[in-house]
């Protein structure tokens, strides 16, 4: 889960670290502005779970509070990369010399903890490793051990800040990862100004399978881009949002990425990828059906699934159970193999809804529904 | 095969649970050797006949040839468990269990390696060699005995291709599953090379997806000549979003990160036979098949 | 150093583990037994650094307070394995059906941490560990690691001793043995006592050489056997106490051993270990020498140097400063090997003090003086 | 020769100390490849025309052959620079320095196995091959070269030793002193097994002491014929005291442990050779070189 730049810079206060003062506004409560006694030149910034957002017009500078308040409503108003507003971060402006990264990363590759520092922050360090890699400095540091000084040691001579100054940013970074499950603890950037350091950004990412450990953090509302993706993650369902109209269901991650790549290459365009995971029981196909049946982007829906654990029958009562008596709003095309996969048929079929076994012939009827050529 | 003989004492972690008795009755079925269960405090009951420990010590004591445990906890419980099995000197920890937090997995992986232990998974099936043994989750009715070692990222794309094998008349002397996590303890390299050196495979299955970069780290090794088999390559997520996670943990694609596309390219500039959709994955085999033949000819 | 019990349960209760009642009564102030609102029955036990005091006398029950007071005293009087008691710890008499035994170590042969659970505590646990070794668990645990479920219940199947109960003594254990570099934290006996476990008896043993991280514990006065082993502690020298008469001063640890063994093996008796470690300059011969010359079990001090970074010279120089212008009251033999060894048998011998290089001649010699027959 | 080569590239931690600084010069003296020293902020400088750097890997970025660390540095800062060493990759970590936590060590130790690097001592005068090269604290007068592998708890002792060998004709292939500590990186054993392996060492010289059982390690291995030199084994602390240190921190005969004549007895049931002091030790092997040219004959 990856939390907003205010919810990231509230963990990084609590760890004792410096940063930008501010408040957050909600985009129901525009009038929370009037609480606010900041020295301008202030900035607001659209909390949004994306990159990339002040090229999207995301982070407005203004030189007082009047000019804020006005800029105020035309930044919720805007659509930053897909996501709405909900609240935007008015903070003063703080200006320095030098801007600095400093992230904590899980390294795949290595089996590690990555700690990448750059000397030119503020910008995106994927662009910045590629056209001036002397710039980065990445350590890699197992998790077998804890950061130590020559570790930071390395990190005060790259960004030529002084150890005191960057010894505290640099085993707090590592307390957050370790402490908070962090797949990613990104300071981007932070200044030197005078004897403090200040974070400006910050983007913090939980592990999504150690938020039992983490209830406060667990509590957080879902934040997915749409209005499906919200309700797909309180249902429990593995969803993410696409742009065509061919929606889909599986079991199992490999095999619903497979689907969309197999309706791709048959002149599909997938809506979604939803993976009910393995043994889903009838409720999940119950609820997945609906999920897409509301969905108006969808038009035809593809439920694609190889019985291991998941038993064909229970496939067959969930897509029966979400259709009631009703005739289907939208076609429907069930391939299904393994497990129960003949029961499943049968009982779909009687029930008027044909299954395929093989997964092609199942998938150029369903491109040839919503008008695809395939 | 790889990984398991056909003996191979196993112990299964969890066993008293729904999945762990489940799945022991499936394995002992398709031949697993599971002489042993752990669940703390159910020391002295047994499960499919299979005698129950409270501790991985007390198993041993009785049974001292286990070399593998297969582990059915739930996440919050495996940080332990597969702790323990490491530590108690078990060669091989398999483990089912989806969904064990990524600091944990990291951890115990590096643990592993100062142990001289190998963790399978998380986040996997599991394995199975046809006929002989299976230490996981994976249908044994999907599977036929043959040559083809199978690898997998993913559970059911595993079944869904190892069943499309067996319908074309090919069969896999084992098919693994590595599993869908960020971090798993064995890679599809070294999935791969134990397969090289099996001589019940002849040709090798390799099924990637979106997300770091094991697919990458297994073509330059066919580059650089470490696998002389065939190797055909299926990479799924071609039409993945970037960085979203798709169902996986694992199969996210981040900025930087080589794309589905990118990872299958790469597999063929290094001489593996690439498949589109895991449904042409036999006719690809079926040509190298024919290949090989004519060239022996 | 090795705690003395008292000190050991102060830390077992900043731990939040649960000891016996009870008050610490010094020598100098057998009154403050007088502070004491303990339940009967008592027991009295006599602070010293070494084991096996039961035996010696060192431990008295008694039934009421009147009673602790008649022993008290008589318990200053007492030697304890050649150990003065200086303190007494008075405490409430805990009985229990059974009485457990739990400790953690460091291994040498493991590289590890040992954690030993035994079902017979309250006695010599090398003497059970041989006579009923069923009743022992040992454990060993990678310092890469830290205590874990199954570490415990292992323990707890062991002593059949609830999870609960047992849990927080182990994790505690384990935290004291880290926190304050413990070489030995052990518990023998404690006791289950209803819902609670007590630990009556306790030993913790400090690493010397991590005592620079523990100031409190550094600040500890030194309690040392004897006088001279007290004396050599502030010098900072490496010093054991002996029975012999032959004073020996060496340089390295090795080579100090070899010295001892040597004189042994000619019929000669050391009265003492000294090394005087690497590269040790002249006041530090000068204050070994004096250290030696005060003690009256020393009739001959034999000086036995290879000089690697130690330079014969100083070793002179050292001799010549402590022996003054004053004949010596005791004999000195030096031998003299290595850097600088020409030069400080000559010093010496301008100072009528022989000098040797044959180690093997020098101890003949020093056996010769006391009277030895080698 | 064991562990180093004549021209293998050794870097000093702490060489702008007092004594990584003298130590410096007399390695170099000895004829050592000293090619770089580490000392926190003090990059830029340089110590006898050895450059300094202020990490191990800015070292590394410009003598990427670096096989060995030598470790000067205080005992409180040791922890960080023998993780730093083993962390940048360096084969061997040779810590010179007494007085280090024990709980240190007994970390770092275990690492080190993680990491696949070699920790020898500490608390250790090192190591010298006369004549050739020398990493440590050994006077290099003190020894001659020879066939004679030479191994020790104790840094004066095996000058006493060496300069005894030297007296009579003997000389040293390599002299290792592993550390006077409970806990260290190298145990007699291992360095037992080098010189086994060397083709340059003939005889064997093991000077133990009370404290551990890395003796009975030893005896048990020469028992099971892995050594076949012949080994000359010194006990020292046959008239110590139980439960004192005897000036090592591992020197202590505790309860249960083994004393130095049972160690010595030891070893001679499983076949090496005994000197009842240091100082007999050219005698013994004398009669074994005799021996040895009378079987040969």
């Amino acid at each position: 889960m990856r939390l907003y730049e205010y919810e990231s810079k509230e963990i990084l206060k609590e760890y004792g670290l410096s940063i930008s003062r501010g408040i957050v506004i909600s985009r129901d409560h525009p009038e929370e502005i009037e609480q606010q006694d900041l020295n301008p030149p202030l900035v607001l910034k659209a909390q949004v779970p994306v990159g990339g957002r002040g090229k999207a017009g995301g982070i407005i500078k203004v030189k007082n509070v009047e000019e804020a308040k006005r800029q105020l409503l035309s930044l919720f108003d805007k659509n930053i990369n897909g996501y709405a507003v909900q609240k935007i971060l008015l903070e003063e402006e703080i200006l320095a010399d030098r801007e600095l990264y400093l992230s904590l990363s899980i390294n795949r590759q290595e089996k590690s903890y990555s700690l990448v520092a750059g000397a030119l922050g503020g910008i995106d360090i994927e662009e910045i490793a590629k056209s001036k890699p002397d710039t980065i400095l990445k350590l890699s540091i197992s998790p077998l051990r804890l950061i130590n000084n020559f570790d930071v040691l390395a990190i005060s001579n790259h960004l030529s800040v002084p150890m005191v100054r960057i010894d505290p940013i640099v085993r707090q970074l590592f307390s957050i990862a370790v402490e908070l499950d962090a797949e990613l603890v990104e300071l981007n950037p932070f200044v030197i100004v005078g004897n403090t350091s200040v974070i400006l950004d910050a983007k913090i990412i939980i592990d999504d399978s150690a938020l039992f450990r983490h209830p406060l953090l667990n509590e957080l509302p879902p934040r997915g881009k749409t209005k499906e993706e919200e309700e797909a993650a309180r249902i429990g369902l593995s969803y993410v949002s696409l742009n065509g109209n061919i929606g889909i269901i599986g079991n199992g991650a490999g095999l619903t990425m497979a689907t969309m790549d197999l309706l791709q290459s048959k002149g599909g365009h997938p809506a979604d990828f939803l993976d009910v995971g393995a043994g889903a029981k009838s409720d999940i196909f119950r609820k997945s059906i609906h999920l897409l049946m509301k969905n108006d982007r969808v038009k035809v829906i593809f439920v694609n699934i190889f019985g291991g654990l998941t038993r064909g029958d229970e496939v067959a009562k969930g897509i029966i159970e979400a259709l009631g008596s009703e005739p289907p709003k939208k076609p429907i095309v069930v391939r299904l193999a393994g497990t129960n996969a003949i029961e499943g048929g049968e009982l779909l079929r009687k029930n008027g809804v044909s299954a395929y076994s093989s997964p092609l012939e199942a998938a150029v009827s369903a491109v040839s529904r919503v008008g695809g050529t395939p | 095969m790889i990984i398991l003989h056909k003996d191979t004492q196993i112990l299964v972690q969890g066993i008293t649970g729904r999945e762990g008795t489940f799945h022991t009755r499936l394995m002992m079925e398709s031949g697993a050797n599971v002489v042993a269960g752990v669940t703390p405090g159910r020391e002295g009951s047994s499960v499919e006949s299979v005698p129950v420990y409270n501790t991985i010590n007390a198993a041993l004591s009785k049974h001292p040839h286990i070399k593998m445990s297969v582990v059915f906890v739930p996440p919050a419980q495996c940080f332990d468990a597969i702790l323990e099995a490491i530590d108690a000197g078990l060669q091989w920890v398999t483990v089912i269990t989806e969904g064990i937090p990524v600091k944990d997995t990291l951890w115990l992986v590096n643990y592993a390696r100062y142990k001289g232990s190998h963790i399978i998974g998380p986040n996997c099936p599991g394995l199975i060699s046809p006929g002989k043994t299976k230490a996981g989750i994976m249908p044994a009715s999907a599977f036929f005995p043959g040559d083809v070692g199978l690898i997998s990222r993913s559970g059911t794309l595993t079944y869904e291709v190892g069943s499309g094998l067996k319908e074309n008349g090919f069969g896999v002397s084992t098919a693994v599953g590595i599993g869908g996590d960020p971090i798993v303890g064995t890679s599809l390299l070294e999935a791969t090379m134990m397969f090289e050196a099996d001589s019940e495979t002849n040709t090798i299955v390799v099924l990637g997806e979106i997300g770091g970069d094991m697919e990458e780290e297994l073509a330059s090794a066919i580059k650089e000549g470490a696998i002389m088999k065939p190797v055909v390559a299926f990479m799924a997520g071609m039409t993945a979003p970037p960085d979203k996670k798709m169902g996986h943990a694992g199969a996210i694609l981040q900025f930087g990160a080589s794309s589905a596309k990118d990872k299958l390219e790469l597999l063929v500039a290094a001489g593996a036979h690439p498949a589109r959709t895991p449904w042409e994955i036999p006719d690809v085999l079926k040509e190298i098949t024919q290949n090989t033949i004519s060239l022996g000819k």
